[in-house]
């Protein structure tokens, strides 16, 4: 990369020196030397397309006016007739940066790079060949490459986005391998999240009050993740608000939460030895409509004023007011959410925040589901590979820059995004 | 002493919430009637925006895809006439559509009005294209054939009929695409879904809400530039030197501004006296 | 039967997850066909997809009728708003604008019943901003402390008084979003992506089978 | 009365969109019929809305055109596949609606795969692979420049707020030592990124605000016959005879005043 830098740092001095060229041309007697056709022209059907485009590629020229422009030339047959499909100036297309990576480096390892494609000029048929030549011109003169042939073809496989699916390998192998472990062994290490000591607290603190404990499992229906992870808190939060004959509230926007969190609850009271404890009334639908809820949750939480409010799930914009009266009724309040827009506000008047992945890491932590286990463990094995390429990935791009050279590109190309 | 001061605090932080509606109302209100006109600073994010659009030469193809419901109407739908003007004035090829079933008639309400003050011909100049349900595959579909995607316009004109619509066949055509989003679907998936494999300068636009989140895609250059909420809109209306609702709606935004930045102070100051007096 | 129930779907939903995985890589005409007639075959069912919730609503609200609850007059009200814009929908063709560009019935009732509507639905949210700001904004902790002096230097930075009053606060705003923000951003967008790659994963294996309704099996 | 020059439906436009804006506002008293009425008209009215631009968009410019004059016939397959989603409402078939969905989620599971790699995990990292200085002419330079987003001191904070937050949401080792500063740094980066969505909400959410209220300020008009204020008037009146009737009444409501 540092060799294309400073090449392109050659080419702007050169540039600049050719506009200084240009403007004391016109003093000078009229440039009379003939000009000399592109080097090392080459023509290959472009890799890794779908067909339809042809790539150009040659060498920078000792350029002799910025007049100068280039011209592509096409036909069927090698004795023409050639049509110009494309001109473009001759400080255009250079090849800048690394747009490909080493894996897939061309053939054509030359400075000028041009795809020629099927467009407004020129239509091209996927196994014809074409013949093709470049022009180039001053104004007062110009030259041409012979004649090259090459047959535009689609391929099966873009060859620039290797790495794109070998981490998809690597991390489908990751997700399978690690659920299949944690089936095995679901009681693989998981760090303890501190709000769980928080949820421990609420509950205890509840308990000593004598006072209810509100358990909300936010706005969003079954398919949402984070209301998966909702309902399995609030199952362990019965088991223990059970042993503890402490009041739960549980009111719902969704019917068919509210219906899997019935099962929940009971099961929970059962499991605990307390079934005569649970009552059915301790679910309860309100209503789907956002504020109606909001303004029925907040009528519950400043009547019952319970002693702990759990903010679980997926909230939109009633976090705030949830959050706000809960504070009022001076209760200790827990929240949960990956719904970032509504973090900040629960980070602010809550006393403990699951923040995100935190709140799927407490649920698969609390229940130690072999899926929820695993998927974990399987993202942590993920971000340790960015983390490990982010920091390798720095240290050769610095150390590439300080000794200016491009072979530590070779590494740290692999975590590049190409198209 | 502690007493009393204790019960000031806890009487100041029990005022009626409707109290501190009033202040809201009120800050909003006055500088609506009264404007001031601050100057407005333009950012970075925005002036990519419209720099990009001033370098279009005339008849280049600009999508704008108005991806917000009325919900977000009042923060939105200023940067969605901003940027119409912009393109109409440029004489480019216009071509609008909603991926927000909610949002097509403000979409087409935006069209038709820009269109109707700068003397455009529907099909001609510029077209509307609609709505189509399933967000991330309408781009995808797009990016493929854009035709067959929308076989009609909204108004259920065939595409063919349009001449604005020539050589438009995929979403590869389009020059600059703009995504003026509320949420899902949005700049995110007009990124991954269209700019990815379909490689069309694209800008965003959005509410202020979602802004923040956008600026990741800004740096990695993803986004070429970024309107943010009705600031962002004022800032391109002032590039314009056409002031619309949002340059007149700034003063109010300094006002609530400030109208919460004290109340939040006072609110730390109340917490940090019952503190101190909990802990005496 | 039982392959038709239970197998099929899980059948489909591999099929199509690994051939449309792939489908990203292989730039092939071929590939590029199948993916243009999916997508539209999707946005197909995606028309269909209202049905769902369309009947979810009305069972809800037929429920509250029938059952006479407190408040079904409003259930009724919501019928009634519902079928008069199906009729004016469908007598305005679909269309807000009529040829002359005038707001159709359709486009009226949109216009000044809906956009109005859904808007004041929203704004309603300065106001409790406004009061918890008041109320529960507190520097509970350091954390907290941090956020909101964050929070009050960009809502100070991103006005126009605020930089008439400071003009630097403009520019610690500008730095706060452009670098600390969008670093934060960047990490919680691959974090949050490898959970998307890892739940479509599970899709496609069959893991994970939510999305077909109901209870885990 | 109003004067001339605005239409008669713009009139009657301006004094429902002033009343149904007023209603939804009284929510700010408390939860009241007014609003009530005002929050289920909205959904009957989007969901009305949103039924008719589906037909049109889907039933006729996608299914019934191109059937019908091009002969795609073989769009009947879809939207046997949409009809066959509404199979869960009739227990017997169920299990239709499964295939439905399958195609659907398995189709956007497999093509959200790859793009996440490519958008959101390998662009994301190469923008934040930068060397930590900058060879120039005169040698390695550092640029501090707070400003310019690309600048040596920048790409090492991004760098530093990247790896710290990745690291915070990592559970497979215990946050100590090390770890916990690093774990430490994340939570600061956090925080002030909370900090920054937390201002830009509040400027979404006042955005809202200024542009109802313009609209309550044209409706003003004498043009419009000044409906913001009559109609102010009578919704306060509405809500003051509602509140003593309930306090007539024994509290029923599960709203009490806060």
């Amino acid at each position: 990369m540092l060799e294309v830098i400073s090449m392109c740092k050659r080419a702007v001095d050169l540039g600049l020196t050719i506009a200084i060229i240009a403007l004391l041309a016109p003093l000078a007697s009229a440039d009379t030397r003939h000009l000399q056709p592109p080097q090392d022209f080459r023509v290959i059907d472009t890799p890794n397309d779908g067909g339809g485009s042809l790539t150009l590629g040659w060498s920078i020229l000792p350029v002799d006016g910025s007049s100068l422009r280039y011209q592509v030339l096409i036909a069927g047959s090698v004795d023409g007739p050639y049509q110009e499909v494309a001109a473009f100036p001759h400080d255009k297309h250079f090849r800048k940066g690394p747009k490909h990576p080493w894996w897939i480096r061309l053939a054509t390892p030359n400075n000028h790079r041009f795809d020629l494609q099927s467009g407004k000029q020129v239509t091209f048929e996927d196994g014809t060949p074409y013949w093709v030549k470049l022009a180039i011109d001053n104004g007062m003169h110009s030259a041409e490459t012979k004649p090259l042939s090459a047959t535009p073809r689609p391929n099966l496989f873009n060859r620039a986005q290797s790495n794109n699916l070998l981490l998809l390998i690597l991390f489908t192998v990751a997700v399978l391998f690690s659920i299949r472990r944690a089936r095995k062994a679901p009681h693989r290490f998981l760090r303890r999240i501190g709000g769980l000591d928080a949820v421990e607290e609420a509950i205890g603190r509840a308990t000593e009050m004598g006072k209810p404990i509100l358990y909300l499992t936010g706005s969003a229906s079954m398919d949402n993740p984070s209301t998966i992870a909702a309902t399995v808190v609030l199952s362990e939060v019965a088991k223990k608000v059970s042993t503890y004959e402490t009041g739960l509230i549980v009111p719902h926007r969704d019917p068919i939460v509210l219906a899997i969190c019935q099962e929940i609850t009971k099961e929970a009271y059962t499991q605990t030895g307390h079934p005569d404890a649970y009552t059915s009334e301790m679910n309860f639908y309100i209503t789907d409509d956002q504020f109606s809820y909001t303004a029925a949750v907040q009528g519950i939480m400043l009547r019952e004023r319970p002693a702990a409010i759990f903010l679980l799930g997926y909230y939109f914009a009633e976090s705030l007011l949830l959050a706000e009266t809960g504070h009022e009724a001076g209760a200790i309040q827990i929240a949960g959410t990956d719904a970032d827009h509504q973090l900040p506000f629960f980070v602010i008047a809550c006393d403990y925040t699951l923040m995100g992945e935190e709140l799927y890491a407490a649920s698969a932590y609390l229940s130690r589901e072999p899926v929820m286990v695993g998927t974990l463990r399987a993202q942590d094995l993920g971000k340790a590979v960015l983390l490990g390429a982010l920091i390798l990935g720095v240290a050769l791009s610095t150390a590439g820059e300080i000794f200016q050279t491009e072979t530590f590109m070779y590494a740290v190309q692999v975590f590049y995004d190409f198209k | 002493m502690n007493l009393s001061n204790h019960s000031i605090v806890t009487r100041m932080l029990a005022i009626d919430r409707r109290f501190i509606f009033m202040l809201i109302a009120l800050a909003t209100l006055i500088p609506l009637l009264n404007p001031i006109n601050l100057p407005i600073m333009i950012s970075p994010e925005v002036r990519a925006v419209y720099d990009h659009m001033e370098s279009l030469p005339e008849g280049s193809v600009f999508l704008l895809s108005m991806d917000f419901d009325p919900a977000s109407k009042p923060e939105v739908y200023p940067q969605a006439i901003a940027l119409l003007r912009h393109a109409f004035k440029k004489n480019l090829k216009v071509i609008g559509l909603t991926l927000l079933v909610t949002g097509t008639g403000m979409a087409e309400e935006a069209m038709a009005t820009v269109a109707e003050e700068l003397e455009k011909i529907n099909g001609t100049d510029y077209a509307f294209l609609g709505w189509r349900p399933g967000a991330s595959a309408v781009i995808l579909s797009m990016g493929q054939d854009l035709v067959g995607t929308f076989p009609q316009d909204h108004y259920g004109i065939p595409i063919d009929e349009l001449s604005v619509m020539h050589n438009v066949k995929t979403l590869r055509d389009v020059d600059y695409a703009v995504s003026l989003a509320a949420g899902f679907p949005g700049v995110d998936e007009w990124y991954i879904y269209g700019k990815d494999k379909y490689r069309f300068e694209l800008g965003g636009g959005s509410t202020a809400v979602m802004a923040p989140g956008l600026y990741p895609r800004l740096r990695a250059g993803q986004i070429n530039g970024l309107i943010g909420g009705l600031r962002g809109a004022a800032e391109y209306e002032k590039l314009l030197d056409q002031s619309g609702k949002a340059t007149a709606g700034m003063d109010s935004q300094s006002a609530t501004h400030f109208v919460i930045i004290v109340l939040v102070i006072i609110c730390n100051v109340f917490y940090v006296i019952s503190r101190r007096q909990k802990r005496t | 039967m039982i392959f038709l129930k239970r197998q099929l779907p899980l059948v489909v939903t591999f099929c199509m997850g690994v051939v449309f995985a792939m489908q990203y890589y292989v730039p092939h005409p071929t590939s590029e066909a199948l993916l243009k007639n999916a997508s539209n075959w999707i946005i197909i069912i995606g028309g269909f997809a209202l049905i769902l919730g369309l009947v979810s609503l009305i069972q809800l609200h037929m429920h509250r009728i029938q059952r006479n609850v407190g408040g079904w007059g409003y259930s009724a009200v919501l019928f009634a708003a519902m079928f008069a814009m199906v009729i004016a929908g469908i007598l305005a063709g679909g269309k807000n604008l009529d040829s002359e560009r005038a707001l159709t019935g359709y486009g009226w009732a949109y216009s000044y019943a809906m956009v109005p509507l859904q808007g004041t639905m929203f704004s309603l949210l300065a106001f409790f901003v406004a009061s918890a700001a008041y109320r529960a904004f507190r520097a509970r902790t350091k954390e907290a402390a941090l956020l909101l002096i964050a929070a009050l230097l960009v809502m100070w930075g991103r006005v126009p008084l605020g930089e008439y009053l400071w003009a630097f606060s403009g520019d610690i705003a500008q730095w706060i979003l452009n670098v600390i923000n969008s670093s934060v951003r960047r990490a919680i967008l691959i974090g949050v992506s490898l959970g998307v790659i890892a739940l479509s994963i599970k899709i496609i294996f069959g893991i994970e089978r939510m999305y077909l309704g109901g209870k885990k099996e | 009365m109003p004067t001339d020059g605005i239409p008669i439906d713009v009139l009657i436009g301006a004094w429902v969109a002033t009343g149904l804006t007023l209603f939804i506002y009284t929510f700010l008293y408390r939860d009241n019929p007014l609003f009530k009425l005002g929050e289920h008209l909205y959904v009957g009215i989007s969901v009305g809305y949103s039924i008719v631009i589906t037909i049109y968009a889907v039933g006729v410019k996608l299914l019934w055109v191109p059937m019908t004059e091009e002969g795609q016939w073989q769009l009947l397959i879809p939207s046997l596949l949409g009809l066959m989603i509404s199979a869960r409402f009739f227990p017997r078939i169920a299990w239709l609606s499964r295939i439905s969905f399958a195609f659907v989620v398995g189709f956007g599971s497999g093509t959200i795969i790859p793009r996440l790699i490519s958008s959101n995990v390998l662009s994301q990292l190469e923008d934040t692979i930068r060397p930590l200085a900058t060879m120039t002419a005169s040698g390695l330079t550092y640029t501090i420049n707070f400003l310019d987003p690309k600048s040596d001191i920048n790409n090492l904070i991004t760098l530093i707020g990247v790896l710290s937050v990745l690291f915070y949401f990592f559970f497979s080792v215990e946050h100590r030592g090390a770890g916990q500063a690093v774990a430490r740094t994340g939570i600061v980066f956090l925080m002030i990124a909370f900090g920054a969505a937390f201002g830009y909400t509040v400027m979404s959410r006042m955005s809202l605000l200024i542009g109802r209220f313009d609209d309550l300020i044209i409706f003003s008009g004498a043009e419009y016959g000044r409906p913001t204020f009559v109609l102010l008037v009578l919704t306060i009146g509405v809500l003051v005879y509602w509140a003593y009737r309930e306090k007539q009444t024994p509290q029923t409501t599960a709203e009490e005043k806060s």
